[in-house]
């Protein structure tokens, strides 16, 4: 065995990874400093179990090729790697290096397909035959039917009534894709009452079924596995930092809707203490809360919550002083959500992340601003990015990364809506469009 | 920790939990634990409901505090949590409403961790559990509580002198089973099927699977969803139960009074009727038991 | 000198690529055998003549670095390399290896931005001010749009008043990236109208400004030099599928409307001699034609069409006898054109390509067929190629690539217009879509 | 090829071309060109416009074909050749209506190359040219017909003993010039300005620029593109034309006539008397030029 100690002899050099920390936080127990857990109902105590295993053992040690397999169809399907790209007239604009990550380029027209497509194909290593998902704008919702299409599952989604009949276009997608819509007329018809009714469905179906929950929420193990696997954009990221410009960002921007696509913007880079990180919610019309109506007319939960227990995980909540859930309110459906991820939280009292509110008004600015300038039609989500960048790049470093977490195509009704309802100095004339397209 | 909770082995019907009226609603005889929505569909006549429950012959009553995301609910319990938020039910408000309360029966509160956990400035179950206790509450259910995350409420609770019931799936088995059953307190509360809350009128393989695998712990088994009759109730106490808890049965009496306009009375009426048939079916069930030469 | 006797020795082997013909089929002359030329206004010829020079200079040439920005911006803005994806259920239904190419993944969904993100840089390296375009169905003008606003260059836009009209969204995006948008009043108000309309302004502006025709028509060096920007899909499919499959395609499938995906491609594998290549056209409801209605209800124009010259090219076209261009017709608006490249049909005359025509309820069946087994949904144009595949495959070989043009967000309203109108097996239930979205 | 082509620094005032009327047209004074779109509105008061024109002193006659895609035109011929279109107007009907007209001006055909190309199962431009020549037609212009690809129609046009036209415009220099002058016969058309016809009212320097260009070459040279009025013609042909060829704003009289619902009588009266004023003016310019020092 003399061989093995000239072979230790070099090992320090090469063999020992930089450990990451922050990218193993909750992977084992699910916590959070105080967030995270599983509070949920017994019944689907069994199911997170065997998905925690089934998380360990597929996504932590890529058993059976796992995620191998998910790479490679992220990168087939999905159309991964996602370019790293300098807005030249932000950068201009802005007097620092603005880059973009066109997270609007993969399959789908946003993020959301790296979790459907990692989940879909866990549910396939685990040996389910059916997959449920909630939606709200019906982003998650199409990423699922897409993914569960091209791995030939049954897919159900389920969706409130009066989000389905607000984003028909995106139904009609899921459809198209083989997924049952069901409505749920339960509550007041939107996101939250589509969660609660998909874990009540899973509930009774959790030994044929996958739950895929659409962003960094719910009980552990998801916002681990979400985040892991939305990780890939911060990990392109970081790399393609390195190679086109020689370091690291100063600081990376992500809208946060749930979280999914501003921990897989962050995930990598957590570790990397001189990169600021900056999580950007809906302000929506105001930071103010009707607590009478138990109506947030915002969907800041980071920024203006409390912590709370919501879908499965203890986090930063939107509540009133009873403890109710409120009623959130964004111009882009997709942020428009009471709670948050638990790392998230963690994060920002722990003061690793950055948490900032942009209004309605500057989101549709940064939506009329990024398609103008730089010929890419933001998600309204996204756009609150560049809100964001508008009124904050004073206090940034010299080179930004911004996650364009997706497309606006979507968001071409509710744009022409809104701003139609305001005096918008980089709006085109609006005039043939009033009234919807 | 201060209460005793259920352990197996322990000695039968030594007392396995905080309040002496649940223990003694389950010593003798099967118990009838019915559930209603407090506010549903307001205060007042909510009250005249619960009281027919008593009347009814209820052992325990569980009383739901509305929470806006009760993910472990069916349709039917959602709906009249619904029905009781739209019409102003609060946590402060369900305390009254307890403390008002005229009936014999000890009362549980059935609500969601949130609610809990906030109901103070000082964030925690405490101020919560204290509140309860000064309410005449002698027992708490919190569906989304794991027993994982369940022990500073245990605590509150010991503290107070409330129980603290947990439900079990069919699903539940081994080292969840033991921490479950570790930290139950009052009665467990035998779930009889996967899924949620919802009337149904046949009795599933698995509450007798979950029977069985129950016998050996200490604390009083009490079956619920999905028991809608008096047959129904009989046969799954003849199968082994202590106790039934019926909910969405008893819900939809009430759904029923709003849709068709009923008057309180009648509403009360029918809740107190099929309350008799539930408690009566109950005692068949444990009779035949008793009679039955392998019953334990 | 005697060094370079060493170096002449040695070059055989490694210095002389292997002779690609017809890659350079054109470059020169703009003739392909018959057909081709430069039929145009005399006011035009400064203008095709000093394109023709830049085209030579900055494409052909690389000058100034021309081709290596083109593909820079191309991975960076546009997010090439896009893959090469194994279609694992449709293999399996076929019972050969099906590729796809997915253009639908690059910015704006579809190959459209390889030729406009080209040529709007080239119009910049010459100096020119203003970029000008037509548009049909509006893929076109939002690519044009994009790349503009990408390159900072004012844009107008021609586009037929009644396709404004039949595409609204297309025209909000346009507006949104900063572009005019010109209605076109003139004749019928549809695409050959646009084209001519856009023909004219650039007759009165030729010094300042850059016509950015949509497909590989037009004169010369229209049809090469958009070619030569779309050879990048055949380039990157060639090398993807010698790399995934360890050989060549036997089959390349595309759909043609002017026909710039098809020519981009089949443009690197016209010398591999073993490779069939299909061109697929909009066989639109018959092949019939009404003369007297001046109407040809498909726009099956390699297939059907004769020898004529249109926008100044002689190339196939839907005529009548007396040599008027006929309205043409299809289900897909981006494949309603009543002529086609001039190289296609050359290489049809050839035998080197195989035209073939779909009808609209073929293609219609292919947008469901791919939706539901794939998770992807096609642009109505690019489903044609999926109905080939579908009544043909039994006469392809063992591993067919098919080109995805472009994705289906845009043809929903029409998707369901023409779903509703037939009965289809793989259709989802569409009672809820009645009337639009 | 056996016509004679312009050639610079040929003999001046040597024929130039096939058609003796052409030449002849402009052998004597400045020409006076008019055009108008055949079928428009009809073919009969389409006819009685032709006829106007040719009272109102024209010299050659530009009859316009309309083909479905005129990529080369401004938007009021562009309505005129639609209008001519949707009144049933094709090459057949075109060569009828040329043989049926009762005029002394000789007729140039204006049309696109894939009328010409397409006219017979033949492909090839020489049937076409065979009837024109067998109808009286004794030009033809070919807007989207480059030199380049000219060859076959010159062909057949000097075969039939037709002229062809060739226009140039401001921007045409050098070698393509050269390319088109020495294909071109009967007389040039120089485009007065950059852009596709329509009618305005000044004259642009571009047109002067192109005149001195073109000195050189032998064939006479006539100048349109947005000519209007007697005193623009006048100018115009003072500045050195031969002769002035004139569409737009003839053609916006017969738009105006189906605008307002006009008599066939009051349109073509109208025709005849700008065609007056135009040809009046064309005239007064030439005086005005004899008179001039250094005039050529
Ligand atoms: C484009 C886009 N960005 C952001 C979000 C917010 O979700 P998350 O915060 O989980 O990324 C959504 C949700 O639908 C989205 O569609
Ligand atoms: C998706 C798509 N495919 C194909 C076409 C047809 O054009 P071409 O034949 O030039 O590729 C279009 C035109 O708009 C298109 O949008």
């Amino acid at each position: 065995m003399s061989e093995s100690d000239t072979r230790t002899a070099e090992e320090p050099d090469t063999a020992v990874p930089s450990r990451r920390p922050g990218r193993e936080r909750g992977r084992d127990d699910g916590k959070f400093g105080r967030y995270g857990g599983q509070y949920v109902p017994e019944a689907l105590m069994p199911a997170i179990e065997e998905l925690t295993d089934a998380y360990e053992r597929y996504v932590l040690n890529n058993e059976d090729g796992f995620m191998d397999e998910f790479r490679e169809r992220l990168a087939d399907f999905g159309g991964r790697p996602i370019p790293l790209q300098r807005a030249d007239r932000l950068s201009e604009r802005y007097d620092r290096e603005i880059y973009l990550k066109r997270e609007d380029l993969l399959h789908g027209g946003a993020h959301k397909l790296n979790n459907a497509l990692g989940q879909v194909l866990l549910a396939k290593y685990m040996g389910k035959e059916r997959i449920i998902a909630e939606t709200g704008a019906g982003q998650h919702g199409t990423a699922t039917a897409m993914a569960a299409a091209h791995l030939d599952m049954p897919c159900e989604i389920y969706m409130g009534e009066r989000d389905i009949n607000r984003q028909r276009p995106n139904v009609f997608r899921m459809k198209l894709n083989g997924s049952e819509v069901n409505p749920v007329t339960a509550g007041r018809g939107t996101l939250k009452e589509a969660i609660s009714e998909t874990m009540r469905d899973w509930a009774t179906t959790v030994e044929t079924t996958h739950y895929v929950i659409g962003s960094v929420v719910g009980p552990h193990p998801f916002p681990v596995m979400v985040r892991d696997f939305q990780a890939v954009i911060s990990e392109e990221a970081r790399e393609q930092s390195i190679e086109k410009t020689g370091g690291l960002p100063t600081d990376v921007v992500a809208c946060a809707g749930g979280g999914s696509n501003t921990m897989g913007s962050f995930a990598a880079f957590v570790d990397d203490e001189d990169v600021a990180l900056h999580a950007v919610e809906a302000g929506g019309s105001t930071l103010e809360v009707d607590e009478e109506a138990g109506v947030a007319p915002n969907s800041a939960s980071l920024y203006t919550g409390a912590e709370g227990v919501l879908h499965g995980a203890r986090t930063k909540l939107l509540q009133d002083s009873d403890g109710q859930i409120m009623e959130s309110h964004s111009i882009s459906s997709g942020l428009d959500y009471a709670g948050v991820g638990p790392e998230l939280a963690y994060l920002v009292d722990e003061g690793r992340v950055n948490p900032v509110a942009v209004d309605d008004d500057a989101a549709l600015e940064g939506f009329h601003r990024l398609s103008r300038t730089e010929g890419i039609i933001p998600a309204l989500e996204t756009a609150h990015a560049f809100g964001f960048l508008e009124e904050h790049h004073e206090e940034l470093g010299e080179r930004v990364v911004v996650n364009v977490s997706g497309r606006g195509d979507k968001d071409l009704d509710a744009a022409i809506e809104e701003t139609d309802k305001r005096d918008i100095d980089e709006a085109p004339d609006m005039s043939m469009f009033t009234g919807g397209i | 920790m201060t209460g005793e909770h259920a352990k197996p082995d322990a000695d039968a019907g030594a007392e396995t939990g905080n309040s002496a009226a649940i223990a003694a609603a389950f010593a003798d005889g099967p118990a009838y634990v019915p559930y209603l929505a407090v506010g549903d569909p307001d205060y007042e006549a909510s009250k005249a409901y619960v009281e027919a429950l008593d009347r009814g012959g209820a052992d325990v009553i569980e009383l739901g505090l509305p929470f806006s995301e009760p993910i472990a609910e069916g349709p039917t319990i959602q709906g009249a949590l619904v029905r009781a938020l739209d019409a102003g039910m609060t946590p402060d408000r369900f305390f009254e409403f307890a403390e008002g309360l005229d009936v014999d029966a000890p009362l549980v509160c059935m609500t969601y961790y949130n609610l809990i956990y906030q109901y103070d400035e000082e964030t925690g179950p405490r101020p919560f559990v204290e509140r309860a206790a000064a309410a005449g509450i002698e027992g708490l259910v919190v569906p989304d509580l794991p027993a994982e995350e369940a022990d500073p409420l245990r605590e509150a609770c010991d503290e107070f002198g409330l129980d603290l019931v947990f439900i079990v799936a069919p699903t539940t088995v081994g080292e969840r089973l033991d921490r479950i059953m570790s930290r139950v307190s009052g009665y467990v509360y035998v779930q009889a099927r996967l899924g949620t809350t919802g009337a149904r009128d046949d009795v599933s393989d698995q509450t007798t699977e979950s029977l069985d695998r129950l016998a050996d712990y200490d604390v009083p088994k009490a079956v619920g969803f999905g028991i809608s009759s008096g047959e129904h109730a009989e046969r799954i106490v003849a199968g082994g139960a202590d106790g039934i808890i019926v909910g969405s049965a008893l819900v939809d009496i009430v759904a029923d009074g709003v849709e068709n306009d009923l008057s309180t009375e009648a509403v009360a009426e029918r809740l107190e009727s099929l309350s008799r048939e539930l408690k009566e079916g109950a005692e068949r069930g444990h009779a035949a038991r008793a009679e039955a030469p392998d019953a334990s």
